[in-house]
């Protein structure tokens, strides 16, 4: 019965959607936009999350979290995807949580797990370093070599950091040995914002959502900072990369059924030539076919939120094939979502051009559709 | 699962153990080998008959039809049990019939006790065949402009017109017909759901053959046959009612059937190894098939993971949700997408049409290429499933002028 | 060509040697240079407003407008000529105007030798400048249901209501702008089409800004604005006649425009070579995108080719054909799939919205791929193009219930 | 003015539709593909063909040729596409035909050349080995060793030769030297269908044209059989098949064209719900869509043809743009056609599905799409 949801999710799910609504819906975003806020992101709107617990969903119960699996994360994720809310969830909770809680010690765990749940503590996780995810995820250049004192010293410099502009610290992906195709010789450390050589430069997206590029030179980190093992950090990385993948495809589902449900609406009450356009053939059947893509859409990402909590084999294949089903859809519905919205589908005064601008960034972060239909084909051997 | 359904579970198993030849119990693949039963049927393998006895003697091949009638009299819960046991022992259909898919359970809702008491049970044990006569040459999609008359004469309908895309209409023993019992009455009413004995005088069947070669589809054209009054089911307006209750059946059927003889399948993969080569990596050595190979069996799991989630809502008593509108529709263009890819790699190996220079599979899916491009025209074609999704789960408003286009 | 134009060529080569500086030879880039005249001009360059009374002096600005009004009273062959030389020499255009491209060719045809003496000179010198008041908010592609009231009082009409996506309505002296002058008569009836000077009071302007950013386009209220009655072209209820005839100069316009600013004039396989890079045969590097990439550039050179068979075939007196109709929207939808492929090779270097972190000309594509999605919307959207291609040009049957709707 | 057409070009357009029409029409193929033709082509016809001249359209007048152009073939290959009918320009005309006229010494010029013109000699060119048209053409494994005498001796199979079962002649492309995937070192040959070893293998293919299997051992021809010089069989090959290849593009346009204009009838006469079908919107704009990618399809048709006349540089580039354009646009307007006929179309009945058939075959004739585009881009220089 995966795909049913329990009592308890189904409340989940109303209180994360009446928070989006009340709390952080599209005017938030355009709030902080128009304010050319200075970090993009509300604390303030985090912490209040943080009282609802969910940065510690996936977290366990003795670190301060919840206990509760990614399905009940992907609920408040798609929540947040209907409004756009900027949030801390993929670069502080999935992917540098997911590392700390997969890979750390236990005396890591106890320093940092609990102010990821609290909300006080804000992580971004930094390993991108070219234009777009590259193949096996892998290919990093950033080389952290050992120091005499047993402590490392990090030079390289990254180029798409979600929320690196406001993280507390780090989880850096660095090479200790290999070539930068290498799968062995990665390493993760944890790095303090305010650690000389530490510089993050603010992008601004078109999405107005978060990101940065981060900056290491010299970067001197002590060997109590190496997050798992020196030079598997591979291990690690696979397998909060999928994690943070299938999250984000759970946001993008929420906005693709906003965009969706807001041009239905319009479909029904905009009326020309003296009848509801939505009474036109033509729009009708685009979106029927948008209907059965989205369905298709909301199977596969609950799918691979269950894989996760079940720890199945099969989570980097699920993982691939919903961001590469959800970038194609999130796209498509976004753009008919404009076109069918008409002339005020374009201005900025309509929030629809707003999904079309997060689907853009959302289809791009983490792996395009491209990237992952190739690795979906290499996972099935082909 | 509480005990009495456990006591009921190893019953069916022992039933199996003891009624199902070994033969029985491996996939049905010779298209010749299928159950089709009626009154001439054709048992190419010597255990078919006895098993579909078997099965029929406890009511089995409709377990959950009434004892009265022959049915198996189970419960749903009682039924699916039986269905986990005869899939886990790998068990060959008992019966493939029109008559238990479509007509028995209208007739079962519809019928009086006389015609219950003279139909049901022929269905139960394959004794009768049946067939469906719905569509009519130039109706198309529109199945209620249907022309074909039936003027009462007596205690006979007289029947004149003709019927298309009946499937094994030259092999069934019966057909359910809708006929125009009510020219003046409006086009969805004046319509009645009457039974026909294809042995009567004055039917002509015809095979159609299809642009993949022969099909199981017939015309068959009436002229001045004679159906006794009694073989009307319902009242003579009520046709379109039982039709539409029947279509339901047919469009569950057409996804089970598809399932059947499915692009499924086939591995995409596997063809593309064999057409196409790998590279050193062992990726498929032709980037944009490849990817598009990829696209099908990812849209092919999402596909399926849609079905299971529809299938855990109706268990979990939460009904069928709104996706399940789309399964006839997706399901038919990714068949069709799919058998695509298989021509279109296999190069000019994927072009043959028959004779020597091609391998048999080859040819065959030649074959099934053209044939699915009718699965996205019958059974209610995609522009008609995409007409009601648009009206029935999108809510979108009707055409002024599309009244009943669906 | 015979000796009388190729006399005229010299001359034009002459006038252009004599008067175009050299500066004005060069490709315009820099949109604050666009010569668009006015009341009000903007020259940033010095050399622009020389070029351009230069221009209008011979009338050349209106090749072909009778010399009685200030055009150049030149035949099509003759205005061919000029415009070949033009051309031929790099000439920057002299004057860019909407009165020029849109109101002029109307005004000769509809309206008074009073409104012609006073308004198209002014035109030809780019003493104007105009814009168009056809749009309102909620009518959309359907154009016809306009609202703004122009009632009759005295010897002037006073306009109440509102346009929107006026290009420039900040900056124009003047507006041709449709107005409701009969609100009982029909709804293609009683509109009226009437010329209002921006400076008159009760008109106030706000710019819309799109989600590419600020835009030249503009919402214009208007409040008791009394206009002179001498103001209306044509009879009071021929304004859709007259905004019929004006839109295919639109239309004409605006696939010219885009060519302006095209997508075509990027080069997707050098972006593609920047971003993806090559392997070592020298193809891009990601085989899908350079799949599309090809597809792209393949297309585009099949609508270039398209385009020139149309002229080809208006030069030699066949007329345009039919293809005509779909140059606007197949160019703006291959446009939009342009502007898609580059944002997207681009990885996390397209996704740029301002400041640092990204080259100029990255963030410039970013705006240009977001102002592309309201290029198949504008000036008749790709479902009013379709709409038309399938009834004028396939001779598909109307909706019984869709009247007008392109 | 390449785009219109002469007064010469429209009456011989009009002569081509006519002939077509009353002398092979669709019951033409219908007859030899359920007569089960032994050859699938009439020679009559053909014969028929060269008293209008039409196989020496392209062929200089001294070899008993009209001395015209590819845009007049083209018009007369766009009429026959329109009936499907079976024809021998590709094999005799287009393909060996130019290789004759392109590489051959007099001797073979006025040997062949007029036989070709008058329709008494068909012809086949045998060059493809694979499943599908390979990369740069030129993939040959069949081997044409010299011997002791000066001639060659050839071996080797050839998978997909148009009209192999029906030549009297073959034009050979076998490999002198080289590796498999070598420009250098092919050779072409002129060998007669009667030599010893020759054998083919009619192969029955879905669209009911005609290609065979040839296979060749160790058939011995004259050093005199050289069609060009030894080796440098590449210079011939790659113009010969990018003719070819626009040429078939001109047969599909005529088949695209009249699949479409049975649609349009039928939309316009069949009616369902009391109106005609071709007033339901959606089917509109899917009718619109595809009249836009015919005219498409029309103009680099055109320009490819007047191409080859002017001699121009562009024509491998425009051959492979007009390819895969048409290859697409036939198999979607194709599929299109039997979608909208309905339950009528997918019978074997009707013409339509044949179209259907044509389209799949054509396709991969001479390289399919995918193939082309690759080709293209790579002309391109990326």
């Amino acid at each position: 019965m995966s795909f049913v949801l329990t009592e308890e999710q189904t409340a989940l799910q109303r209180a994360a959607r009446e928070f989006a609504n009340e709390r952080v819906p599209t005017t938030h975003l355009r709030a902080l936009r128009d304010g050319n806020d200075a970090i993009g992101l509300s604390r303030e709107r985090w912490t209040e999350m943080a009282e609802l617990g969910w940065p510690g969903i996936v977290l366990p119960e003795e670190h301060g979290g919840l206990g509760l699996g990614f399905a009940e994360l992907g609920l408040v994720l798609q929540a947040l995807g209907r409004t756009l809310a900027p949030h801390a969830f993929l670069s502080t909770v999935v992917l540098s949580g997911s590392a700390i809680a997969l890979g750390s010690d236990a005396r890591q765990k106890h320093e940092h797990l609990p102010k990821i749940a609290s909300g006080e503590r804000l992580f971004a996780f930094a390993h991108e370093e070219r234009r777009r995810h590259a193949r096996h995820h892998i290919a990093t250049r950033a080389v952290a070599s050992r120091e005499a004192n047993g402590g490392f010293r990090i030079d390289g410099e990254k180029s798409f950091v979600l929320d690196g502009h406001v993280a507390d610290m780090f989880v850096v992906v660095a090479r200790t040995s290999g070539d930068v195709d290498a799968r062995e010789g990665l390493t993760l450390f944890l790095v303090k914002k305010t650690l000389p050589g530490v510089t993050t430069q603010r992008l601004s997206v078109v999405d107005a959502r978060n990101a940065a590029r981060v900056h290491l030179a010299g970067v001197e980190v002590a060997r109590a900072d190496v997050l798992g093992h020196v030079g598997r950090g591979v291990e690690i990385l696979d397998r909060v990369l999928d994690r943070a993948t299938i999250a984000l495809a759970a946001e993008m589902l929420g906005g693709i059924e906003e965009a969706f449900e807001r041009t239905l609406a319009h479909l029904k009450t905009r009326r020309q030539f003296g009848v509801p356009i939505g009474s036109f053939q033509a729009l009708k059947h685009r979106a029927a076919y948008m209907f059965c893509e989205i369905e298709l859409s909301r199977s596969i990402v609950m799918e691979a939120l269950r894989a996760i909590d079940a720890n199945r084999d099969d989570v980097p294949m699920l993982a691939s094939a919903a961001k590469a089903r959800l970038s194609d859809v999130f796209l498509q519905v976004a753009g008919e979502a404009v076109q069918m919205h008409g002339g005020v589908g374009v201005t900025d005064e309509l929030d629809i051009g707003l999904f079309l601008k997060r689907a853009r960034v959302a289809q791009l972060t983490l792996g395009d559709a491209a990237h992952h239909r190739d690795r979906f084909a290499r996972l099935g051997g082909y | 699962m509480n005990d009495e359904l456990e006591t009921f579970r190893r019953e069916c198993a022992a039933f199996i153990e003891a009624k199902c030849p070994a033969s029985m119990r491996t996939p049905l693949v010779r298209e010749d080998e299928e159950p089709w039963g009626g009154r001439r049927p054709v048992f190419t393998h010597p255990d078919t008959k006895p098993w579909m006895d078997a099965m029929a003697e406890r009511g089995f091949t409709a377990p959950t039809w009434p004892r009265e009638y022959g049915g198996g009299g189970l419960d749903e819960a009682h039924a699916r049990v039986l269905e986990d046991e005869l899939r886990r022992a790998g068990c060959r259909p008992a019966l493939k019939s029109f008559g238990l898919w479509m007509l028995g359970p209208v007739l079962l809702q519809y019928g009086t006790e006389a015609q219950k008491q003279a139909w049901i049970p022929g269905i139960v044990r394959g004794e009768t065949r049946w067939c469906q006569g719905y569509s009519e040459p130039g109706a198309g999609s529109d199945l209620a402009s249907l022309q074909t008359r039936a003027v009462l004469d007596g205690d006979a309908y007289v029947v004149d017109g003709g019927k298309v895309w009946t499937s094994h209409a030259d092999k069934a023993d019966y057909m359910f017909c809708l006929v125009r019992t009510d020219p003046s009455a409006r086009k969805h009413e004046g319509i009645g759901f009457l039974l026909i004995d294809m042995r009567a005088p004055g039917i002509t069947v015809r095979p159609i053959r299809l642009i993949s070669g022969a099909s199981p589809f017939c015309e068959t054209f009436f002229d001045g046959v004679r159906v006794p009054r009694a073989n009307l089911v319902g009242r003579p307006g009520e046709g379109w009612t039982i039709a539409k209750a029947l279509l339901s059946h047919e469009r569950a059927l057409i996804s089970k059937m598809r399932d059947a003889r499915s692009s499924e399948d086939v591995s995409l993969e596997a063809l593309a190894r064999r057409y196409l080569g790998t590279d050193e990596s062992g990726a498929i050595d032709h980037p944009s098939l490849r990817d598009r190979i990829a696209q099908a069996n990812l849209d092919l799991l999402c596909n399926k993971l849609t079905m299971r989630r529809s299938e855990e809502a109706v268990r979990a008593g939460l009904g069928p949700g709104p996706e399940t509108s789309m399964f006839k529709l997706y399901g038919t263009e990714l068949s069709k997408r799919r058998y695509e890819l298989m021509v279109e790699m296999a190069g000019f190996s994927g072009l043959g049409w028959e004779g020597e220079g091609f391998e048999a599979d080859e040819l065959v899916r030649t074959r099934s290429w053209l044939r699915s491009r009718a699965s996205s025209i019958e059974g209610g074609s995609s522009e008609i499933q995409l007409n009601v999704i648009a009206k029935r789960v999108l809510g979108l408003p009707d055409d002024p002028h599309g009244r009943g286009r669906e």
